[in-house]
């Protein structure tokens, strides 16, 4: 197996791979890190909402072919995880893979790993696919209490009655103005993938919605 | 608002999700160049609004950015099918008609 | 016809206005007209009353499906302005705007036409680069308009918030001091019994259902109601069904008929006394004489004859509503409602012969329709008494979506409520 | 305080041990919880609550409900928090709440349009402004003030909102609107058989009439049973009931939305941290309207003066509020039902005068007892007119013939001080018809119901025209079962058993509307049908008379149903006149289109949360603090801020501009340029796809280089701009405008899935993934090599238009040497997460070379020294490359037919004298031309004048030391040399000189160095 593990020059060619970690650690600010939540008031009355940022990701887009039966065998190989069809979302120990689209699924990781996680899907992949590092362009947010589900409800139109959204399901919808990948982790947790530029926009709204149910920010959701 | 039902995410969404792209099954000329101004005027601009069934694309933007189509009752509002690019519709005005006559 | 005055009121309420005449007839149609007008909008009258006074044509019939005045005529936000970008346009809506001033006396029928100055927010420094093109552009065409900064809007409007402290700060703004709005339902009727006063023949509750063609030529229409009626010419003037009437007469149009939603609040003391329009975050509002906020919304995205769109784009605007006028918060919806408006790609009318001789149409007016009725009606009735177009008409014919010749309006007057 | 004279010792379901206090017209008054604000008016004996707007009329109260037209109020305690006409009808009491009369000057007990409105009311006909106040043509101004002033009700708060409101979004198998006997039994079936249930009702308590009815279910008061479904239903957990909330608006597949006022009842500003009010936004499976019915009045003359009421009404006080409207009633009726009302005013020990039935011999088992009661019934006879002033002191009462069209005998006046009436009951068909479905009139009941319809809609109970309660609770239960069968629950285990009711015995019912009087309608005292517009039944003759034929006219010339009850009360009456002065059927007449909504909707609780703060997202880059932090005044670009400019203390904008060029010109400056639209681009076909979406030739760009392009649409016309890198063989990273991002990366996909999925390639948006700083100016690779060692800067190894992978500040890092300013730059793209320690990081080291941060203006005027375009601002939608100079950029012979290749070719696009994109140098140095300047050739031309076109980008250059402008000049490519004048709206004119745009190195050596 060991000629397959690392790219031959030809792929490198083709495609600018590329190790986007320091060799030396270097400073890094997440998405919301000037809203330094952390020191966030938090509502008066007792929390039934309960929200934070998980600390930066490893964010990997796979584009290919879903019945395409060597594409969906060389992520499985790559990942430990296979494709997951419509709507569903699947996880490991240091992955979770959640579809897209048709032919696009999320793959997120420790983001130290990202580079690792690339280069053997690239490995086990050959002909018309994609994969894309967009760790510094997301964020997620970690949704959980008594009342998550009701700031979803005012967040989003789409139904998170457990009889239609299941833990391990996995949408992207709206989120007020903006929107997210909405996975269920489980009964009452919610992780929310969020682009960058809006981070701030949806923590205000999220802040905002949870409000009146008593919210407090949790760091230690991961 | 509408409830439309994405084939890619094989379920129904709300209207907010998608945007509207106008009249389906509009195809490029092969040959652009060897078109007539009135025929690349009509492929451009010029498109059937039909009080009734209508074909048109969708797109479905805050979800899977999957294109695809819709018959719909320009004056009901009724979707009578969904189907996805580069498929026909089974459902048509002509088919209709004829099946009322039928 | 029974002239109206104040005077006259009085004499008819010591009769417990027990005389008053029809305001216009209820003909059976004839077999034969010089000119069929399809139609019986605020367009369609208004050029049926200028071919009968300006051409002296009379032997006119207007055929409407439902009721006169029963379309968007009735439907919109009654806002008239004529401080469109291109020349071509911009001609257009002052020839209207000039019929306005004095149409009530015209008439003799109060169109209540209110001068209240019309005012089109700037919210980016693109907007306002826009602003000042356009106003630029009226001021050398001989249009009233003049730009205006934040602070001068706030003069206007005290009770907007021109603060720096919104989404979007209002930077400043184009200001139509000659524009304003009018009863829509008066425009209509007031068309129609001066029309009716000249012979006009008003046939309502006859619907087309087919173009009579010899030959490549239109000779007439064929209607459910009465059969057919033949003409010489034939004007359509059927927004909100031009595609179909087109296809009629088998050809299409670059039109496609949307929806375009508006909204009243209930009745409240005067507070508003300008009309104030915002194309960046999408609210246009003014005060009716009864004290109902009207509100317009933006285009819904898809074809629809239903006269209703989709709740979403009731809430963006009335969100905009709120974000520009925060103490009407409180205020209430009473009720909202739909249209129909035939859009083109380049946001202008089209006036124009077609493929069919003989057959004339009138339509794509989008939202800007209202405000062109007089205009609209005075090139349409010479364009049928001629047979050509009218000099104002002819950068408005179907052909210029082959050549390439549009008057995009797009650009910078944007939706053009 | 006054006393409650009216109040009745017991009965009604107030709580007597809560008095609350309220001030009404700035008098305080005594009520009870479970009030409403009219039933406590009432209560006190308050008659007059308004004065009829055109008129100057005295009105009352005349219902229980949404119909009311006449008690509509302005409340608000404090200027923040005025809410204007509210319906007191439907406002609960609570402690300290203070309203007014929204008419009536100086008072509405003494109202100087009063007087006015009886001499000059008479020339007020529908229509009368149409035909007046018209000459001087100038005095329309002075008129309309006149005219505005008397139309309004309630006033606008003057001040902002303290309130916030909010939204939810429900998704439901069946909801069942209205809580009536009907709804509740619909509820219950459907939750039963297992299914998502939503009830919503408009008033505080569920039961709709059960609350006032003297009818017993299972041999019980039927409030106990009301009592015992809502415990049921509060337990089920499918189950959102909603109390206080309106169904006010049914929308197209199923959507309903749903108005819950959460603290109306209880103040006007909503607890802290509270919404006042919330939107449910339902998508529902199924909906069961279970709305019920309205009832009619009569209209004879006068029936609008205070102590004319709705029969109904008149019950719904006594039995659910305590509370009696007077001591003497006459009722007018037209069927049995209404027979109840004499029942429960005559059970209050207050006296009968009298039953007016229009019916010459009514049978059934209501009049018998009636007679049993002792009370005097009137058959074959009606109440012609009302006497009295502030209120009711008589009713005259004639006979009138069977058809009820003529009064065929003198009238003879009872006093009394109340009038009730019923003519019958209207279903609510309004949600039905939101959706464009028409009602239909069914003779039977004298009434219209709901219509076909396209949406999952069923009816239950008496909006379906079952009138009688055991049919309203059969018929809830199946259709509740039935929405809970086709929403895919089986139901027939369930068992379910009608409760038990006493059948009512009920004659006949007589179609009556309109009331005949001696004299013609013309010359009779007002008969008002809508009594908020003041439409009486002589102006609908008129508007008939006049011509007005179709329903819609009518409605439209005498405002009927235009008031802010929507002719909940008055449309049908209205309807039956027309029809009968046009000798047509009602149906003939037809229906007028009810549109959303039922009742009257806050502004605010449609807005929801998206205002303020939350109004529309505002997007950042990674470096925004640092933005923030050193002063930068922000521009809005899309939802993007951008820095525009970073003044200095005391600096003018113009002297930061001036400053920031320059330290750019002459070391180097800083730019955020990561809200640029980036998009990856990878697969086999990805050259080929780029070549067809761009203008331009792309088939030779190497690896490792990057290429300016242009997109335009299919018309030929320039849309969005940007570099594309060829980052591999197979892979490119394609940028866009900041604000045309998201459009770019729908337009591609469009292509790719509609027109050419073939096409081996895949796009994916990194827009917000790369932090993107473009450090320019000469020593930008001094700067930069202080920052990376594994990139070789040499400018011939890593030449203009390259791009290079390596580490910078120790991030990996891709830097292209691309140029928006002419200048030797770098464009540094990271990781978004490492943005921030990049940036600090160049100015740690850019200290010494003054390195200068700059902002979108600068950035302008810069690339305007170059000649460079901004999409979306040199470009309106309808130029093509060839208008912008730009034939360099469209390359003809590329194998495939670009987009915009053919549209760029149609007759108007390549005729002679279009308008093209110059440079213009204003001859006065100092001189700015303002953006938006339109130019002409003559500036005497007298009005209108012709425009050569109009300056799109116009700055003072610091650099240059004079002003330069970019803008369109008709035939302008041929006109070099030619001077143009720009008429100002000063009346100043400033003359330029039309020039190539390329106003500073137009060789572009200083970004080759």
């Amino acid at each position: 197996m060991s000629e397959v593990l690392e790219p031959t020059k030809n792929e490198e060619a083709l495609i600018a791979v590329m190790d986007q970690n320091p060799v030396q650690p270097m400073p890094t600010e997440s998405p919301m890190h000037h809203l330094k939540l952390g020191a966030r008031s938090q509502g008066s009355n007792v929390p039934t909402v309960y929200a934070g940022e998980l600390g930066l990701k490893g964010h990997l887009v796979i584009r290919g072919d879903a019945d395409n039966s060597d594409f969906r065998k060389g992520v499985e190989v790559a990942l430990g995880l296979g494709l997951t069809d419509t709507l569903q979302s699947a996880e490991s120990d240091s992955l979770s893979i959640s579809w897209l689209a048709p032919d696009e699924w999320l793959v997120i990781c420790p983001l130290d790993e990202a580079f690792a996680v690339e280069t053997a899907l690239r490995n086990s992949l050959k002909g018309h696919y994609s994969v894309v590092n967009v760790s510094g362009g997301q964020t997620v947010v970690r949704l959980t209490g008594a009342n998550a589900v009701n700031v979803l409800k005012k967040s989003s139109p789409y139904d998170f009655h457990e009889t239609h959204f299941p833990v391990g399901k996995v949408v992207t919808t709206l989120f007020g103005k903006t929107q997210a990948v909405i996975r269920r982790k489980d009964k009452e947790t919610w992780d929310l993938v969020i682009r960058r530029s809006f981070a701030d926009y949806a923590w205000r709204w999220l802040e905002d919605a949870a409000s009146e149910y008593g919210f407090q920010v949790a760091d230690n959701l991961a | 608002m509408f409830y439309i039902y994405c084939p890619y995410c094989k379920e129904h969404r709300e209207e907010e999700e998608f945007h509207a792209k106008g009249q389906a099954h509009i195809e490029r000329p092969a040959d652009p160049d060897s078109c007539t101004d009135k025929e690349w005027g009509e492929y451009l601009y010029f498109r059937k609004n039909p009080r009734g069934l209508h074909h048109e694309m969708w797109v479905h933007a805050v979800g899977c950015r999957k294109f695809f189509n819709v018959t719909r009752d320009t004056q009901t509002y009724e979707i009578k099918e969904v189907y996805k690019m580069g498929e026909r519709p089974t459902i048509t005005a002509q088919n209709q008609t004829a099946a009322k006559q039928a | 016809m029974q002239k109206y005055s104040g005077f006259g009121l009085l004499k008819h309420a010591l009769s417990y206005h027990e005389n008053w005449q029809r305001v216009w007839r209820n003909p059976k149609p004839k077999k034969k007209y010089d000119i069929v007008i399809v139609g019986g909008g605020g367009h369609g009258l208004a050029t049926a009353y200028y071919l009968a006074k300006v051409h002296n044509i009379t032997n006119i019939a207007v055929v409407e499906k439902g009721y006169l005045g029963g379309g968007n005529t009735a439907r919109n936000t009654t806002i008239v302005r004529s401080n469109y970008l291109w020349d071509e346009a911009a001609h257009l809506y002052e020839h209207a705007m000039k019929l306005w001033e004095g149409l009530s006396q015209d008439l003799n029928y109060n169109v209540m036409f209110s001068q209240r100055g019309v005012l089109n927010l700037g919210h980016t420094l693109q907007d306002m680069r826009d602003i000042q093109r356009r106003v630029n552009a009226n001021r050398l065409n001989g249009i009233d308009g003049e730009v205006l900064d934040a602070r001068q809007v706030q003069e206007i409007v005290p009770i907007m918030d021109c603060s720096a402290n919104t989404r979007y700060p209002v930077l400043g703004a184009s200001w139509q001091p000659r524009a304003g709005v009018a009863r829509h339902d008066a425009v209509a009727w007031g068309y129609a019994r001066a029309a009716d006063s000249m012979g006009v023949d008003l046939i309502q509750q006859c619907e087309v259902v087919d173009i009579i063609t010899e030959d490549g030529a239109a000779v007439g229409v064929e209607t459910k109601q009465h059969g057919s009626i033949m003409a010489d010419r034939i004007g359509c003037v059927v927004a909100g069904n031009s595609g179909v009437m087109a296809n009629m007469a088998g050809f299409e149009l670059p039109i496609e008929s949307h929806p375009l939603q508006a909204l009243v609040s209930e009745p409240i003391k005067p507070i508003l006394d300008t009309v104030v329009m915002s194309n960046h975050v999408h609210g246009y509002i003014s005060q009716s004489d009864k004290g109902d906020l009207v509100i317009g919304a933006g285009i819904d995205g898809y074809n629809g004859y239903g006269q209703r769109g989709s709740y979403p784009t009731i809430e963006h605007t009335l969100q905009a509503i709120v974000e520009l006028f925060p103490i009407f918060s409180r205020v209430r919806m009473n009720r909202q409602w739909g249209g129909i408006v035939d859009t083109c790609p380049d946001a202008c009318p089209i006036i124009s012969a077609t493929p069919v001789e003989n057959l004339f149409f009138n339509c794509g007016w989008g939202t800007g329709g209202f405000k062109a009725t007089p205009g609209s009606g005075h090139v349409f009735a010479a364009t049928l008494a001629k047979g050509e177009a009218h000099e104002l008409a002819k950068p408005f014919t179907m052909f210029r979506f082959h050549d390439g010749a549009l008057v995009d309006e797009h650009g910078a007057a944007g939706v053009a409520h | 305080m006054a006393t409650q004279k009216n109040r009745l010792k017991s009965g009604g379901r107030i709580d007597r041990n809560k008095p609350l206090t309220f001030f009404y017209n700035g008098q305080p008054y005594q009520g009870f919880q479970g009030d409403t604000l009219a039933s406590a008016l009432i209560a006190n004996g308050v008659d007059v609550i308004g004065r009829s707007f055109k008129y100057g009329r005295p009105r009352g109260i005349m219902s229980a409900g949404a119909d009311e037209p006449n008690a509509i109020m302005q409340l608000g305690a404090t200027e923040a928090t005025q809410i204007p006409n509210v319906r007191a009808t439907q406002q609960e009491l609570y402690q300290g709440l203070h309203c007014r009369s929204t008419s009536g000057w100086p008072s509405v007990d003494f109202d100087a349009m009063g007087l006015i409105g009886q001499f000059f009311g008479r020339m007020l006909p529908p229509g009368f402004y149409y035909k007046t106040f018209m000459f001087p043509e100038s005095f329309w101004e002075l008129y309309e003030k006149f005219i505005r002033k008397a139309a309004g009700f309630g006033r606008s708060p003057r001040e902002n909102d303290p309130d916030i409101y909010d939204h939810m979004n429900q998704h439901t198998e069946v909801l069942v609107v209205g809580a009536g006997p009907a709804g509740l039994s619909a509820a219950l079936s459907a939750a039963r058989a297992g299914a998502r249930v939503i009830l919503a009702d408009e008033n505080a308590e569920f039961g709709g009439s059960l609350l006032s009815s003297r009818e017993l279910i299972d041999g019980d008061p039927a409030h106990l049973w009301v009592k015992k479904a809502v415990e049921e239903l509060a337990q089920n957990d499918n189950v959102l009931l909603l109390p206080r909330s309106t169904v006010n608006g049914y929308h197209d597949h199923n959507f309903v939305t749903i108005h819950e006022r959460l603290a109306d009842h209880i103040s006007d500003k909503a607890p802290e941290g509270k919404a006042r009010q919330r939107m449910h936004r339902v998508r529902a499976k199924w909906v069961v309207l279970a709305t019920g019915a309205h009832e009619r009045p009569l209209v004879f003359a006068n029936n609008d003066i205070p102590g004319c009421m709705l029969a109904s009404a008149v019950s719904t006080y006594i039995r659910q509020y305590g509370v009696i409207p007077g001591n003497n009633l006459v009722l007018m009726t037209s069927n049995d039902y209404a027979y109840r009302t004499a029942f429960d005013w005559q059970d209050t020990g207050r006296k009968v005068i009298a039953i007016v039935d229009s019916r010459q011999n009514p049978t059934g088992q209501y009049v018998e007892e009636a007679k049993n009661r002792g009370i005097k019934v009137m058959t074959g006879s009606a109440v012609i007119q009302a006497e009295g002033g502030k209120r009711v002191n008589g009713a005259m009462i004639a006979p009138i013939s069977a058809d009820g069209d003529r009064v065929t005998g003198d009238g003879t006046v009872l006093s009394c001080d109340t009038i009730a009436s019923s003519g019958g009951w209207s279903p609510v068909v309004h949600l039905s018809c939101h959706t464009g479905s028409r009602p239909v009139w069914r003779g039977d009941i004298h009434g219209f119901v709901p219509g076909e319809t396209v949406q999952q809609q069923l009816i239950a109970g008496a909006v379906s025209g079952s009138y009688s309660l055991s049919e309203c609770l059969k018929e809830g239960l199946d259709i509740g079962l039935l929405a809970a069968t086709n929403a895919g629950h089986a139901t027939d285990s369930l068992n379910v058993t009608v409760p038990k009711v006493e059948e009512l015995v009920e004659g006949e019912r007589m179609a009556m509307f309109y009331v005949p009087h001696s004299k013609p309608t013309s010359r009779a005292p007002k008969q008002f049908v809508d009594y908020q517009n003041d439409v009486t039944a002589a102006g609908i003759e008129l508007a008939t008379r006049e011509g007005f034929e179709s329903i819609e006219h009518v409605k439209r010339y005498t405002a009927m149903g235009f008031g802010t009850d929507q002719g909940k009360m008055g449309n049908i009456n209205g309807m039956a006149i027309t029809a009968k002065s046009l000798n047509k059927t009602i149906p003939e007449t037809g229906t007028t289109v009810f549109r959303p909504n039922y009742t009257p909707v806050t502004f605010g609780a449609i807005a929801g949360r998206h205002c303020r703060d939350l109004f529309d997202p505002k997007r950042y880059t990674a470096m925004h603090e640092w933005h923030v932090e050193n002063g930068a005044k922000f521009e809005d670009v899309g939802q993007w801020k951008r820095p525009w400019y970073y003044p200095k203390p005391g600096e003018t904008m113009q002297d930061a501009l001036n400053r920031e060029c320059r330290a750019t010109r002459e070391s180097v400056g800083i730019l955020d340029a990561s809200t640029l639209g980036k998009i990856d681009i990878q697969g086999k076909d990805a050259r080929e796809f780029i070549s067809r979406v761009y203008t331009n030739a792309w088939a030779k760009l190497a690896v490792g280089k990057c290429r300016y392009g242009l997109m335009c649409g299919e018309d030929g016309m320039v849309f969005d701009d940007g570099v594309t890198s060829c980052l591999g063989e197979n892979h490119f990273l394609m940028t866009t405008t900041s604000g045309g991002a998201a459009r770019v990366l729908e337009w591609l996909e469009l292509y790719h899935q509609t027109e050419w999925p073939e096409l081996e390639v895949y796009m994916t948006s990194v827009t917000d993934h790369w932090a993107t700083m473009s450090i320019a100016g000469p020593n930008s690779r001094k700067l930069l090599a202080e920052l990376t060692d594994d990139i070789d800067l040499d400018k011939d190894n890593f030449k203009f238009m390259d791009w290079r992978q390596g580490t910078v500040a120790g991030v990996p890092a891709r830097v292209f040497r691309i140029s928006f300013t002419g200048e030797l730059s770098f464009e540094i793209n990271v990781p978004a997460h490492y943005g921030m320690h990049v940036w600090k990081k160049l100015f740690e080291h850019g200290a010494k070379y003054n390195l200068t941060p700059y902002g979108t203006e600068t950035m302008h005027v810069l690339r305007a020294e170059k000649g460079f375009i901004i999409a979306g601002q040199d470009t309106d939608g309808s130029v093509h490359p060839y208008d912008l100079g730009m034939s360099w950029c469209v390359s003809e012979n590329k194998p495939f037919s670009f987009i915009g290749k053919r549209g760029m070719k149609r007759e108007d696009c390549v005729k002679e004298n279009r308008k093209q994109l110059v440079g213009l140098k204003p001859k006065d140095p100092s001189k700015v031309i303002p953006e938006g300047s339109q130019a002409v050739d003559n500036p005497n031309q007298p009005i209108p004048m012709t425009m050569l076109g109009h300056v799109t980008s116009s700055y003072y250059s610091a650099c240059l030391g004079h002003g330069i402008a970019m803008g369109m000049i008709r035939n302008g490519h041929n006109r070099m040399g030619d001077t143009v004048y720009y008429p100002q709206a000063d009346g100043s004119v400033i003359e330029a000189e039309i020039c190539s745009p390329i106003f500073l190195d137009p060789k572009g050596e200083r970004q080759n160095v």
